[in-house]
């Protein structure tokens, strides 16, 4: 499998460019894993829907569902696309450093 | 970058001028041969249709060569059906003929319209899907192959429907065929314990089974999963969810057939279709085994079945014991349901045949 | 690189068209086609398949429309290392301009395989196998010509219809009008996932079902009539004289017993309070036999595959309902459900399987549907009752 | 101490002579008039049968009354059908008469043969069970008494079988009958804290409950349980196994109706009765709306059914959505099914009637 | 002690016979059934009933037999404070010489209230409350004039079967026989509970089915025949003579179409291949059509009310078996479904129900059966196979 | 309810003879209840019943199915019933001082 530098240091990553090492997780790694997804730029807002990513999963091991990730954030889900071009699942998912979302493609 | 959601192209525009002109205003239709139908308008224009049977998996060039003929006879249009036939259109009767003539020479048959085999709806199988049992296109080749006298002519009691999905996930929606195949698992997930904890979410994992025979790894320092294997009927949702469970097998994988659903209201209710042989080997790229069970299936049905009768409704009416036995396949306690719904297939009733 | 594909070959025999020869044919000008021809034969040999798992990519603005893949061979085979599809929205109906289909054409001949799959089982053109740095190119091209993305992961996916007004005498809605409507009116919702699983819509002009929707569509749409069939005395006899059964063959049939026939008269005469409007007799005395005039459609829920608790099919919650542009009332209902879905459902939890978890009860409730003998076979068996 | 294991009687010495003789050689049967039988052996002997109702719950002076007549006529023997009716069966034919006098001075009723309601199969309800959310005898009391006529003549399409249970045990064995009357409770149980934990098994309470609505007691202190009420639907269950948490009220308690249901495998095979009227209130002793409803729906089938045709053929042919029509009887959101096999019950196709 | 009882009195009333008028006559000389009255009318009066829960009390060397019971109001009716019923054994086909009918009711007028049912829903004599001092001596009675208990609690209950033989043409195996058989070699299995829960076994001499075995018997055992039915020519046409109509009525009704009829020579026919001896045209052609010749019973599993998960209807599991005494193949297959029952049930699960929790192809297996398509009305629909 | 004095304390009890205060049990209690259901002298054979029966019942909180009371104690169903008459349910359960079992009548 590939390895990426991301915030400084050698991650494992897949095609897709998701982490593989989630304890090597941080907010540099977030920082440069959202370049990779277009995001220009890590503001608090973003900020605020990859913390509350990384809680939910941390917490209970899954993502939230796009409805609960709207609500407790509070961006409509055309807010979410403005700030991670590449949506919930491919982008916000991704910078926070969660499995890759799977099976409902 | 491009323009985002502006939908597919309004379907009036792709609409013939003799289709557009009696829009909503049809009458009555007949089949003039095989592959060949006529309707009429309330205004009496008519417009004919023929079917043509394709591969699905094709290139643009083919594409361009059925396009070849729509702008010679048919004023640039065309279309597809619901199961992957290409039709031509053409206000002209006299189109019909040089229309066939050139589809035979595009090796491309004529058919599929009424009690026929039409095409077979199907999946992606190894030219495409991580999750194939089976193969799709070679299999679906190698059934129309054998199968395409049926699909030529109308000799058959009624339609009848195939499809075939390469794993249970059923994305040919087979679970209504007149006859279904599916590639299915035999053997249990191979699970790789590192790779789960890294990439799965277990609770989902968990959730995934039907059955109930995942649970989190009984030493609490492993993130990852174990499987009661006399609980695993090898569905392959997990793996679904989780990579890091594989299921596919050289050896264990290969195709069941499901026979007598059907989707239409007409007469019967619409019907699931039922487990009829429960494993046969993949044996590419022919596989002759499901080809001669599939063949056998129909021969019999047409003998059987009386005029208009779908392959549900007449093993309906003679009964699934009957079925098995003209049939010659054997029965196996794998037919006998041991899902969620079982007992509703238990008879229960002294009412049988021998 | 295998340059031989012996068993592959095989399949380039016997009468129905050949895959195999369409995929020599993209693979003299494509390197990823020449390859996936070599996957073939290798998936032939070993009996499995060479895919990898997944696979998340996309175009920007979009979280779906594309179904990533990788080879698990990729030093075999280089050009698939990734082979990602395109599900692109087809027209209602699947009519196309040879323009448009050309237009096509080159759009993937230029970025992807130029191989497809028209169409793939949900409907949409199947644009098999690209690279990921292509995906947006390819998709800001398509847009270009006109097509854009269909569905996929936890969205609405492309919404199908039969043929319908365009080519069919028995079709009771606009099916193509509607489908084009709601793909329009919900295209966020086909772009953009956003639920706890996929939702289908599919719409059949006739009980018919040509596009199989009471099997497959989580909503589905079926054109019905409420007032009597029409019957045509004169072509009746028309048929009766061209040596047609009409007694064996539809009178006998007919599920309700419905149909009278006199014989001598050879009069033909429906009792419409048994008619359960199945089609058969107008299918098969098209010339004779029409659906009534009261038209609309019969709404179902739930249909799908066999994940997770076996397959479903899609169960009447709307016995008849007018069908008339803007749609409104359709529209409406299918946001309630959503909203009631989206709020109540699991992860991967299909509308039908939630409807079946909390209740038919608690779902007609919710989204404003009164109970009706029409939405049951039969009542309850158990004596299970809340109240 | 007394003998044990002894078992019942010996069956053979409980058979009339006429019987003993001809065992197992019956030729055919007739029916002469409603409640008289004759039938005819291999040998040309014959038996002729006279069935008398019987309020089933009797004195052992009513069980004298009959022998009296069985010892005049009937040689000393007499038998009991598996619906409660008395059998007196002579070799004279010159018996029917006298029995039939007899019977009437008694008070009791002979028919129930043939295309008629025979008698009600029933339970206990509150002349002694404890579980009851009604009582039998007095109901089927007032239904008989109402359904007289339909007791003593054949004029109904075919059998029609009634039963009750006063709770949803079932011990009527109702779920398969033209006709049920079941009591129903419609209030949770109420729990009383300490007992539970005194004089119940937890553990069978919790596992008891058909829905899952019961739960150890939040507080742990607490050796009992609670419900979650939005889930129970007061099936009584966990009070049988735990008699700390009834559930019977004055208010909620009242009867069910269900129909559709045979046993028999003639024509269709066994069928389920089905829910027709969710609720009707205990109103004692006569309780007159489940006797009119129940006549109600009596009527409307002698009317429109067929010859031969019994109460669950003639609403299969309908279909239920005219069954609701005919009998003017309200649909409600009760009886869609929610249970475990609901959707079994959806109607899944286009097809259905207006 | 309350002596009126308006309400219960209005049961008097009516053209059928009363059972209140039996209460009052046992009345007359017994206070229990007094008392009962007296229950009855506060009943109605608060529309709920007034026995306590439960009540476990016996006689000894059995675990059951004996239903306990206790009044919620001893202090208004202090004669039913424990009014117990005795479940007895009736013997075979419930037929009785009046002699022993006469001999049950001296002992029970002796130690009971001297209210009975002919019978109880399970077949049983129902001897109806008596107090905890006096079950014993009852008992002993009871045995001393030839009768004995049946069954209650997680035991075999007290078994059926419909009269067969002794009065119906139509009976395939000796019912009555094999029910006295069964019931004399499982005394123990019927008198001392010890197993998950109760097990009805009841049997009937054809498909009719006139104990409703199928419904309410966890092993149920209907007669039925493996050759041709029998068509009298002769008797048909007696039959079409007397004005009956054989086509509408018999003809048309088959379920399978298996009979045949010649309008013209009066003449019936039966396909056998296609009879699903379902007792149609022989109930109503007595004189004409009987059974075969090649007798025997097909064995059923599984009926059962309602608790916990939904009434079931008994299934198939041998569809046909000779029926001859001392009926060892019966026995057998008996002890090895109680066997595993008990092994692998839960508290309270019916066998039915382990059945479906275990699944069928289990159980075939642990009793050494043979899956065949008799027992199914349908193979499974889902893909969900275990190998 | 009714008191009954057992084993030499007063304690709750049906009308059964069931105490309904399942603390109070102990040996002496449990020899008088014993003599209610005519059992003949508690000897160690009906000791080894009564204490499995009581350990399975703190242990799980239900009584054990009579097949396992068999097995573990090593009498058939015979032997149960020779020693308590009045069977496993109503005898040795109510010797043993567990709750009335319920619901299988
Ligand atoms: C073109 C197409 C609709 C479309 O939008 O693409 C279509 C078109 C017609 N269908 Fe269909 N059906 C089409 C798929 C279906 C399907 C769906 C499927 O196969 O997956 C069904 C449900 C099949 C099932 O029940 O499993 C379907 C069930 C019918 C029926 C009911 C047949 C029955 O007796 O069950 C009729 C009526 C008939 O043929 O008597 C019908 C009749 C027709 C008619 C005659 C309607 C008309 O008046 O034009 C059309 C031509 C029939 C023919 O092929 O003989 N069509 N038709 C589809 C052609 C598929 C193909 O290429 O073979
Ligand atoms: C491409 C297509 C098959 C084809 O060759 O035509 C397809 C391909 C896949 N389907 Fe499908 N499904 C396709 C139509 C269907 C259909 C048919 C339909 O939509 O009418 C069904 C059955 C109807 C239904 O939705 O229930 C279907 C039921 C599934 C399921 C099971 C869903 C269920 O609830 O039971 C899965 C599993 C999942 O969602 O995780 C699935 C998953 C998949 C995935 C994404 C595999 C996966 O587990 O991630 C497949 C990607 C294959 C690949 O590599 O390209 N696919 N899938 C079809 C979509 C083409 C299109 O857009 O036109
Ligand atoms: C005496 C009894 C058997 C017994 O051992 O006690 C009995 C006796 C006969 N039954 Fe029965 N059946 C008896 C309970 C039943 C039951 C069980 C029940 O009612 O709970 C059934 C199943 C009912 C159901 O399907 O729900 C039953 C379904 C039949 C049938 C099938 C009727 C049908 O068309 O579904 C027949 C045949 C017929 O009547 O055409 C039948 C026919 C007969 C015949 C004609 C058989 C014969 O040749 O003697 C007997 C007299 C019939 C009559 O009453 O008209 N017997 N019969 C039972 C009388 C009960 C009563 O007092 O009313
Ligand atoms: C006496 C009788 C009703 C009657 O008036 O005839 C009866 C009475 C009781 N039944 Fe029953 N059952 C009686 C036949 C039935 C039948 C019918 C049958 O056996 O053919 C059934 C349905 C068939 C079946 O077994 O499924 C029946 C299904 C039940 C059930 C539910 C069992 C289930 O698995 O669903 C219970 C509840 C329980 O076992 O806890 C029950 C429980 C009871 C109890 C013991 C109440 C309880 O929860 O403890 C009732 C005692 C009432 C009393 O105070 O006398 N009784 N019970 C019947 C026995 C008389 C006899 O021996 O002849
Ligand atoms: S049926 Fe299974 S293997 Fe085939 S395309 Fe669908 S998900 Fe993939
Ligand atoms: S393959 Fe299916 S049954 Fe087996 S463990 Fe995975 S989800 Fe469960
Ligand atoms: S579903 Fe009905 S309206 Fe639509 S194409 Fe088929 S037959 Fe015509
Ligand atoms: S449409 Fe179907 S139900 Fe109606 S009359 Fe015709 S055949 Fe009968
Ligand atoms: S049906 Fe219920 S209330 Fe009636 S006797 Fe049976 S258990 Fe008791
Ligand atoms: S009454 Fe039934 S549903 Fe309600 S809590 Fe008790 S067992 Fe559960
Ligand atoms: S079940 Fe059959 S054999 Fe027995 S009495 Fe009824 S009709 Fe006769
Ligand atoms: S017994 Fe039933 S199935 Fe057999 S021929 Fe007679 S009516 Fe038909």
């Amino acid at each position: 499998m590939a390895k990426a530098m991301l915030g400084g240091i050698e991650i494992e990553i897949d095609e897709d460019g998701f982490i593989q090492e989630p304890d090597k997780w941080n907010k540099e790694v977030a920082e440069d894993l959202a370049k990779t997804e277009n995001v220009s730029g890590m503001t608090e807002e973003h900020w605020k829907v990859v913390n509350y990513l990384r809680d939910y999963y941390l917490k209970f091991g899954i993502a939230p569902p796009v409805r609960m990730l709207c609500k407790q954030t509070g961006n409509d889900l055309k807010k979410i696309y403005q700030l991670f071009p590449s949506g919930p699942a491919k982008g916000a998912c991704k910078v926070a450093g969660l499995p890759k979302p799977t099976g409902c493609v | 970058m491009g323009r985002s959601d502006i939908g597919p192209p309004n379907f009036q525009e792709m609409l013939p001028e003799v289709i557009k002109k009696n829009y909503g205003n049809w009458k009555y239709h007949e089949i003039l041969k095989p592959g060949v139908m006529r309707h009429v308008s309330e205004t009496g224009d008519e417009v004919f249709t023929v079917r043509v049977g394709s591969p699905r998996l094709v290139s643009v060039d083919f594409i361009r060569d059925i396009c070849d003929i729509a702008d010679k006879y048919c004023d640039g249009y065309l279309r597809f059906t619901s199961r992957y036939n290409i039709e031509f259109m053409t206000p002209h009767k006299k189109n019909i003929r040089p229309i066939i003539e050139e589809v035979k020479k595009l090796g491309l048959p004529v058919g599929g319209t009424g009690n026929a085999i039409s095409n077979i709806v199907h999946t992606q199988g190894w030219a495409h899907c991580h999750s194939a049992a089976t193969d799709s296109s070679s299999v679906v080749k190698s059934l129309m192959d054998e199968l395409y006298g049926y699909f030529t002519s109308m000799k058959l009691p009624a339609k009848l429907r195939v499809s075939l999905a390469c794993c249970i996930n059923m994305c040919g929606a087979i679970h209504c065929s007149d006859l279904a195949v599916v590639g299915v698992h035999t053997k249990v997930p191979k699970i790789d314990h590192e790779k789960v904890g890294a990439i799965c979410e277990i609770p989902t994992t968990i959730g995934s089974c039907p059955t109930g025979a995942i649970r989190r790894h009984p030493d609490k320092e492993v993130k990852s999963v174990v499987i009661r294997e006399d609980l695993c009927m090898y569905c392959g949702n997990c793996y679904t969810v989780c990579p890091a469970m594989p299921l596919a097998d050289p050896e264990g994988d290969g195709v069941a057939i499901y026979a007598g659903g059907k989707v239409s209201n007409a007469r019967k209710p619409p019907m699931f279709s039922r487990l009829v042989v429960p494993y046969l080997p993949n044996n590419p790229p022919r596989w002759p085994e499901v080809v001669n069970t599939v063949k056998k299936i129909v021969e019999v049905y047409a003998k059987n079945a009386r005029k208009f009768e779908r392959m549900g409704e007449w093993i309906e009416r003679i009964g699934w014991e009957k079925f098995f036995q003209l049939t010659g396949i054997p029965f196996a306690e794998q037919h006998i349901d041991d899902f969620t719904y079982a007992r509703e297939t238990w008879r229960t009733t002294t009412q049988f045949k021998w | 690189m295998k340059e031989e594909t012996p068993l592959v070959d095989q399949l380039e025999k016997g009468p129905w068209p050949s895959y195999v020869k369409e995929i020599k044919r993209a693979a003299k000008k494509n390197a990823a086609a020449k390859d996936l021809l070599g996957v073939q034969e290798l998936s032939f040999k070993d009996k499995v398949t060479h895919w990898k798992h997944g696979g998340i990519v996309g175009v920007t603005g979009y979280g779906g429309g594309v179904i990533g893949r990788y080879s698990d061979v990729p030093h075999l085979f280089p050009n698939v290392e990734s082979f990602h599809t395109l599900r692109v929205n087809h027209p209602a109906g699947w009519f196309y301009s040879t323009k448009k289909l050309r237009q096509l054409c080159d759009v993937w001949e230029r970025y992807g395989s130029s191989l497809t799959n028209f169409h793939g089982s949900t409907g949409d053109i199947i644009l098999l196998g690209t690279t990921t740095a292509n995906l947006q190119p390819c998709f800001d091209a398509l847009t270009e010509v006109g097509f854009d993305l269909g569905g996929s992961g936890s969205a609405l996916r492309t919404l199908t219809a039969c043929v319908g007004p365009a080519r069919c005498e028995w079709t009771n809605i606009n099916t193509l009008d509607l489908v084009h409507n709601l793909t329009m009116e919900f295209q966020d919702e086909i772009h953009r996932p956003r639920w706890p699983y996929k939702f289908k819509i599919k719409i059949s002009g006739c009980p018919n079902d040509c596009v199989a929707a009471i099997a497959r569509a989580d909503l589905t749409i079926i054109g019905t009539w409420r007032d009597s069939l029409k019957i045509d005395q004169k072509a009746v006899k028309e048929y009766v004289k061209a040596g047609f059964d009409v007694k064996g063959l539809v009178v006998d049939k007919c599920p309700t017993n419905a149909l009278k026939w006199d014989e001598k008269t050879k009069k033909l005469r429906v009792v419409p309070q048994d008619c359960v409007r199945c089609m058969h007799c107008i299918n098969k005395m098209t010339k004779a036999i029409r659906p009534g005039l009261d038209k609309g459609a019969t709404l179902l829920i739930g249909g799908k595959a066999p994940i997770l608790k076996g397959a479903m099919l899609s169960s009447v919650i709307v016995p008849f309902m007018k069908v008339e542009p803007p749609y409104t009332e359709i529209k409406e209902l299918v946001r309630k459900i959503w909203d009631w879905w989206d709020e109540n459902g699991r992860t991967r939890e299909r509308v039908g399987e939630l409807i079946e978890r909390l209740g038919m009860r608690n779902f007609l409730k919710a989204v404003g549907l009164k109970p009706t003998p029409q939405m049951i076979k039969a009542p309850r068996a158990n004596p299970y009752v809340f109240f």
